[in-house]
């Protein structure tokens, strides 16, 4: 049986004290050990940022990669080897800034993996820029008359994009996280879980008791997940009530199940023939 | 006497220029002949100027030839634009319904084709009129049609093998001058373009995974692999831009499989990120460029050698790498199954530096190319560790080389970080770390110099020495015969092992000249430069042709005259 | 007044006989006659592609520039100079595969201009991979075994992220594409015109008569182009019925109307003030 | 006596060190003394450790010193990591509530600031406390922070006030050893950090957009500048990333302003197409990389020379480019000034090497900074053409270029494309035109050259040179002088035009010494290949820190004895 303690680790953890990320953490923690999910069956792969820090702060297998490439490597990866169980963490400025292209097309794709987007609605560890979720207006070191670009809604994309699983978590809501984070994991398929994350050192408007104030749960309210219109609709409440939960959920077949080609098993189990490729050799 | 003859096959985008030229190569492969073509066109899908100038020889050949034999014009425009190319006794042959006059035949392939069967057929019997003014039996056509339309119906068939001998027969008692005796004989060896070339290396070389995005030149590769995905472990996915396809496949290597991708210029500018965190959390990855010119978009379907020091320089900060540049397909096909085993053996990234010259012509090699049996794997796993608890993926020993494990496959974690990292992979800013890791990955350095090959010289000992590299070889090695033919003492070095630079070979083989020229596809001599930083030694003059198009052996000879 | 044969250029079309393309330029023509607009008061920024070869083939102002980048091009003209009107035309592998994050930021932004996406549902220039607008399924030679990825909506994309003006035309179709050109440019803001373009070399299935079977005018159906829930649900209507015209339209404060700073008129006819420079220097 | 001191302020990230470091450098610089201060942080927003190290002296000082005689430490662990750095009369200042014993000063911070009125004040206490160990006068630490928060609340400026005060009197008569004469005297010049000059010089350009994406140690450049966006014409927007950065400014220039971007190696890579294609299209653009040690994301807010390869090299294909690599703040002021005019007078891409090291430390400007009354444009329009309906936006002529229009000024049509192209403007396929671009472009590159500045030499005709770039520039000066100090003949050349690399000049410098020694801020000496490929001189040992860290002159001139 797989536990959290597991997943300790003894490296120093870089976080602000405070930070959002931490509730992240647990979550993750939890989820990994309710699955039984031990660390070597794990492997975290992460941008740049400090939501792409988080895997070096539990015990997994671990690529730290580039800012906002998270996604093409997790899809490489899959290619190789689609046995894996991959989880990304990313962050707004990460996943739907730099990494805008790939959010657009690990959806496309139907990648199976579960994507954490830790979205403070700034750039943290640049030190506070605007991130393409902060609200216009947002003022900051960079952008003193304030943000004029709308925000981005990766919710709606998201859904507009075809995504079977579509979630918002809060980092406050701990338990509801675990529970997304499971069944993100679960989810044959991609699972985008976008998660409301205080930045205490750059956002003071998105606090943790903003949110509490405001987030309430989908499931509360017996929203069905399988509709697909009514989650396009609830994407795009944001203010004094935000939901959180599933907002849709249908299972397709993913990218590697449509790759028809590694049907037999993973590719990097498969044995080379020298003798086909010598048959094309001297075919000529 | 030696044959040696070309035959220009010339007309809009979208006539079937390649399908005639195919036609030719095979036959003339299957005569036992050999052949070297090149493909020029344009960057558009219909119409302009376009063609397929094959050489034809008794004797081994690897360079185009600018004196055209045989003009085949689809059209008038490309008889305009080429007839000067024409040797005194060329011919032309062009789609006219009737008049020949001079060295003009009037070959009606419309017609012609209609009375085989169809239209489509006008390509055929092109091809077999060019074989008649070769004098060649039609046999060798048919039972190639046979071979390529036979499993499909057997009205193709019939109105081809039709086409064909319509064709053949209409040229009558023509011939043109080069005869060749066709004389029944085996092929000699296999005919393959570049592209091919590298694809097949790629699976001698267990190549698993290749993302890419398409771009001129080398899409190629890429298509001629997806071909291949029933019969090969591999899966080709087109990726939505250049950064993500050296991203998967970044990620499918630290996953265990070999993998690569193949771009061109402004492809590989979007990848060189990515080759720093391969190289950075040394991650096996072989990345193909297909070289054209620039900048930006340049000329999309052309041939240069201008990104030699870009590759050898891309990506911020120092790290080991190989930059290889084969020069003919054969080369192309060791070189390629070369990098996945220089890759994994080094962790390190491989660029190939190919560009359209060799991935779109054709040549034969008589060498055959063989498959490998096994493949050697440079992979650990919790079996081979005394406590794979403590797995460092970063382990720092003499070589450089830390034992590789792969995730998910056993107790042993493996953590790698595109920030600067401790042995165990976890990010480190410390001053001792950084040096610790800089140091390693430099530690690598002299092994991985003693895999680089000697440049290849034809002719040692001579005064004056050609200096190349990539697909200059076959111009390069035939411009330095011509020159000895009028009694100078001219060879020619070829590299295509080019970082890390192989300085002492290169300072040893140039020492033995009273001076040397490098002949390069670009405007400033980026191999000359190389020699000099790392050698000490300049060049005497530099033979560059930046014009899109592959070098000729006689510009090059040209080319050197002007400096003696 | 500016007539179409202003437009008309020496130099020679690239483009394949009955190529879609054909009409979307006759299109442009049209509405620029309309509009009034000389071809030196245009200026046309395209990507890299059958259809951002365009600008080539009519007199005007172009910046041909890379693949993908057109947008962002754009948007640093129109910081320069705002008063520029700007026409982008790309592709759909141009504007969706390698600019995709382009295309999501400039809808973020709306920024002024107006962009023609010539979508042949394939990359032509390249001779014919899939693109991210083809149909799963469709078999190219770098597709042996048809595309597996589901296909990229930018109207219902272009919708989620709050785009102001987005509207289908059809090649084919060429008095209501004038008309859509016109609004376009008209409208302030940013306005997406995705245009169904055969691709006779390329693309068997979405012919002309494939389109011409399907397409109806969203006009004659009288569709209120102020409903962002129906124009969503329409995004997703694809098949037997395809509709066209105007989805969805709604004018908001562009990018450059928000950029506080040059609200004095365009950056490039301000006049620079070395004694303010001189006080910072000396102050410190 | 030289007065030559060494400050640290340590602490953790957070805990406010810039603070205290920016009232003791604008306490000395208002003192009319010399000052040299390092910013050292990690990629963290909180706890850590981070320090701000502030050299002052009486004489002109461009380095750090490795050797402390203050420390500052916020708290214990910054104490225990830097403790040995300490000279042997050093004091260590702690914020600890009592206690002093030996060479340690116990200063309760934030008790004093509760006093003065609230623990946001413990910084200025820490600044009043330093003052007094230096034997300041507090008043001009008064004057400043009445500057400073005059304008905003009397509370707030009384509670600093009495904090200082509190904080000065705390260390009572503790004096350490460096005395300074704090004579009233003026400023020497200006206190400027190289991000800030940078930033200045774009506004001395006339640089009217500039676009980015965040990435330390560029981000500073584009911070200060949008903090200027309600005085100048200028707009600072943050793209969705690199490539669309440099291609706003792009499109920017195209239309007509000058503009910039800056970024670090990582977003450097993502640029290189777009620069590519300003190349082609002959758009001037300025970009500059601040660099960091890599490869990919490496250490992020580190300092290193590592890019200067890369970047001669960067992009597909060749084309003429400015690189220049400015060593102190008032270089970058002037560079980056000169950078807007070059990009413009010769319609190409100019690339400024910075670094960390440049970007984020403080000295003091002797040279006044002049604000250009006029700038000079480069741009074409109708009423200088003689038929603007004829108008080529690539008619070749000698100097390789062209009278440039901008789009929608006029009648004449302005045509630009990333593909090779006629003089028009339209995209050409042609040999000819391949040739006469290619050409063109080139033929820019003498008048360039002529505009490269000669390398700075110190202490002409010395047996040794130490030759460096960017900065390296204080650092090695002082180590020269140093070695010069033990008996040596050792000169330095310091070189910010690095490209088109000024050969002439350098090798008439290298002739004049016996042996010349590299100092460069990566492992591989990139700047003495350079060297070796334009000159062919092989530099006589290379003294290269690729630790992350900026160079101290004791290590310089060490890393010089070795091979002495
Ligand atoms: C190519 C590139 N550009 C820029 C950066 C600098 N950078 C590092 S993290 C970051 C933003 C992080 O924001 P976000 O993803 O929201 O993560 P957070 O720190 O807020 O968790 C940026 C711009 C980089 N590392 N690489
Ligand atoms: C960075 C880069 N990658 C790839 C290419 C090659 N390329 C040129 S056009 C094109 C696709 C064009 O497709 P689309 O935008 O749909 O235009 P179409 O030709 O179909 O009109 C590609 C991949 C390129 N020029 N630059
Ligand atoms: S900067 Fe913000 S997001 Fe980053 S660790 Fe601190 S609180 Fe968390
Ligand atoms: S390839 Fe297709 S899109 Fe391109 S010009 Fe031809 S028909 Fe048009
Ligand atoms: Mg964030
Ligand atoms: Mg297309």
């Amino acid at each position: 049986m797989v536990t959290v303690q597991d997943f300790d680790c003894t490296y120093e953890n870089k976080w602000c004290p405070g930070c959002g990320n931490f509730g992240i953490l647990s979550s993750m923690k939890e989820a990994f050990a309710a699955l039984d999910l031990p660390p070597e069956k794990l492997l975290l792969i992460s941008g740049i940022g400090q939501a792409a820090k988080t895997p070096h702060f539990l015990r997994c297998n671990l690529l730290h990669s580039l800012h906002g490439r998270a996604l093409p490597i997790a899809t490489g990866a899959k290619m190789a080897n689609h046995d894996l169980t991959i989880v990304v963490n990313s962050g707004d400025g990460d996943c739907y800034g730099e990494g805008g292209n790939h959010f657009m097309n690990a959806i496309r794709r139907n990648v199976d993996l579960t994507l954490l987007v830790h979205n403070n609605k700034v750039y943290g560890l640049t030190k506070g820029q605007a991130s393409p979720t902060s609200d216009p207006g947002t003022v900051t070191k960079a952008q003193p008359h304030g943000v004029i670009a709308e925000s981005f809604n990766p919710l709606a994309v998201a859904l507009s994009l075809g995504a079977g699983f579509v979630a918002r978590g809060f980092s406050g809501d701990g338990e509801q996280l675990t529970r997304l984070i499971q069944a993100g994991i679960r989810h044959k398929g991609f699972a985008l879980i976008d998660i409301a994350q205080p930045c205490v050192s750059f956002n003071r408007v998105n606090t943790h008791a903003w949110y509490k104030k405001r987030v309430y749960d989908l499931e509360t309210e017996n929203h069905q997940t399988d509709d697909l219109q009514k989650a396009l609709a609830l994407s795009f409440q944001w203010g004094d009530r935000i939901p959180t939960g599933i907002f849709f959920r249908k299972e397709t077949p993913t990218f590697t199940e449509r790759l028809g080609i590694i049907q037999d098993g993973p590719i990097i189990s498969r044995t080379h023939d020298p003798q086909k490729l010598q048959d094309l050799l001297s075919a000529r | 006497m030696a044959v040696d003859i070309t035959i220009k096959i010339a007309g809009e985008a979208g006539q079937g220029i390649q399908t005639v030229g195919d036609f030719l190569s095979l036959v003339c492969h299957k005569a036992g002949l050999y052949l070297m073509a090149i493909n020029d066109f344009e960057s558009r899908i219909r119409g302009g100027y376009s063609f397929f100038q094959i050489r034809v020889s008794d004797r081994p050949v690897f360079a185009p030839c600018p004196k055209v034999n045989l003009l085949v014009a689809l059209n008038q425009k490309s008889c305009d634009a080429y007839e000067h190319e024409l040797t005194g006794d060329g011919l032309i042959m062009i789609d006219i319904p009737d008049g020949n006059s001079g060295n003009r035949i009037a070959l009606p392939m419309k017609a012609l084709a209609e009375k085989a069967g169809g239209k489509i057929s006008a390509n055929t019997v092109a091809a077999g009129a060019c074989l008649g003014l070769m004098g060649a039996p039609i046999g060798i056509l048919e039972e190639i049609l046979k071979d390529q339309f036979g499993e499909k119906s057997e009205d193709v068939l019939a109105m081809n093998l039709s086409a064909a001998k319509l064709g053949f027969e209409h040229v009558g008692d023509i011939r043109f001058s080069g005869k060749f005796e066709w004389k029944p004989e085996t092929p000699k060896g296999i005919l393959m373009d570049g592209s091919k070339a590298i694809a097949l290396g790629a699976l001698a070389g267990d190549c698993r995974v290749t993302a890419f995005y398409p771009m001129s030149p080398a899409t190629g590769i890429m298509t001629y692999l997806a071909s291949l995905t029933d019969d090969f472990p591999l899966v080709v996915e087109q990726a939505e831009d250049e950064i993500a396809a050296v991203n998967m496949v970044i990620g499918a290597s630290f996953a265990g499989v070999r993998a690569m991708t193949a771009t061109s210029g402004g492809g590989f500018c979007l990848m060189t990120e990515g080759i720093g965190l391969a190289a950075i959390t040394e991650t096996p990855i072989v990345v193909v460029n297909a070289q054209r010119p620039g900048p930006a978009t340049g000329l999309p379907t052309r041939t240069a050698q201008g990104d030699l020091m870009f590759v050898i320089n891309a990506a911020q900060d120092e790290f080991p790498r190989f930059v290889l540049a084969p020069g003919t397909p054969a080369e192309a096909f060791e070189i390629t199954a070369r990098a996945f085993h220089l890759a994994e053996k080094y962790q390190v990234p491989v660029i190939i530096l190919a560009d359209q010259t060799l991935c779109d012509s054709i040549c034969i090699s008589e060498k055959s190319l063989k498959a490998p049996q096994t493949i050697e794997r440079f992979i650990t796993d919790d079996s081979r560790m005394e406590s794979p608890s403590e797995y460092n993926r970063y382990a720092v020993n003499p070589s450089g080389i830390s034992p590789r494990a792969l995730p998910c496959n056993g107790k042993a974690l493996v953590l790698a970080s595109g920030n600067e990292h401790e042995e165990d992979g976890h990010i480190s800013e410390a001053i001792s770390d950084r040096i610790l890791m800089v140091d390693k990955r430099k530690a690598k350095l002299p092994a991985m110099l003693s895999e680089m090959g000697s440049p290849e010289i034809d002719h040692e000992k001579s005064e004056i020495l050609l200096v190349g590299w990539g697909s200059g070889k076959g111009p390069i090695q035939e411009a330095a015969g011509l020159l000895r033919k009028e009694g100078l003492s001219v060879g020619s070095v070829h590299m295509t092992d080019l970082w890390p630079f192989p300085a002492d070979a290169v300072t040893r083989i140039l020492e033995t000249c009273k001076r040397f020229f490098v002949v390069e596809g670009n405007s400033t001599a980026q191999l000359g430069r190389l020699i000099r930083e790392q050698t000490g030694m300049a060049h005497h003059g530099a033979v560059l042709k930046y014009d899109g198009r592959p070098f000729f052996p006689d510009e090059i000879a040209e080319g050197v005259r002007k400096y003696l």
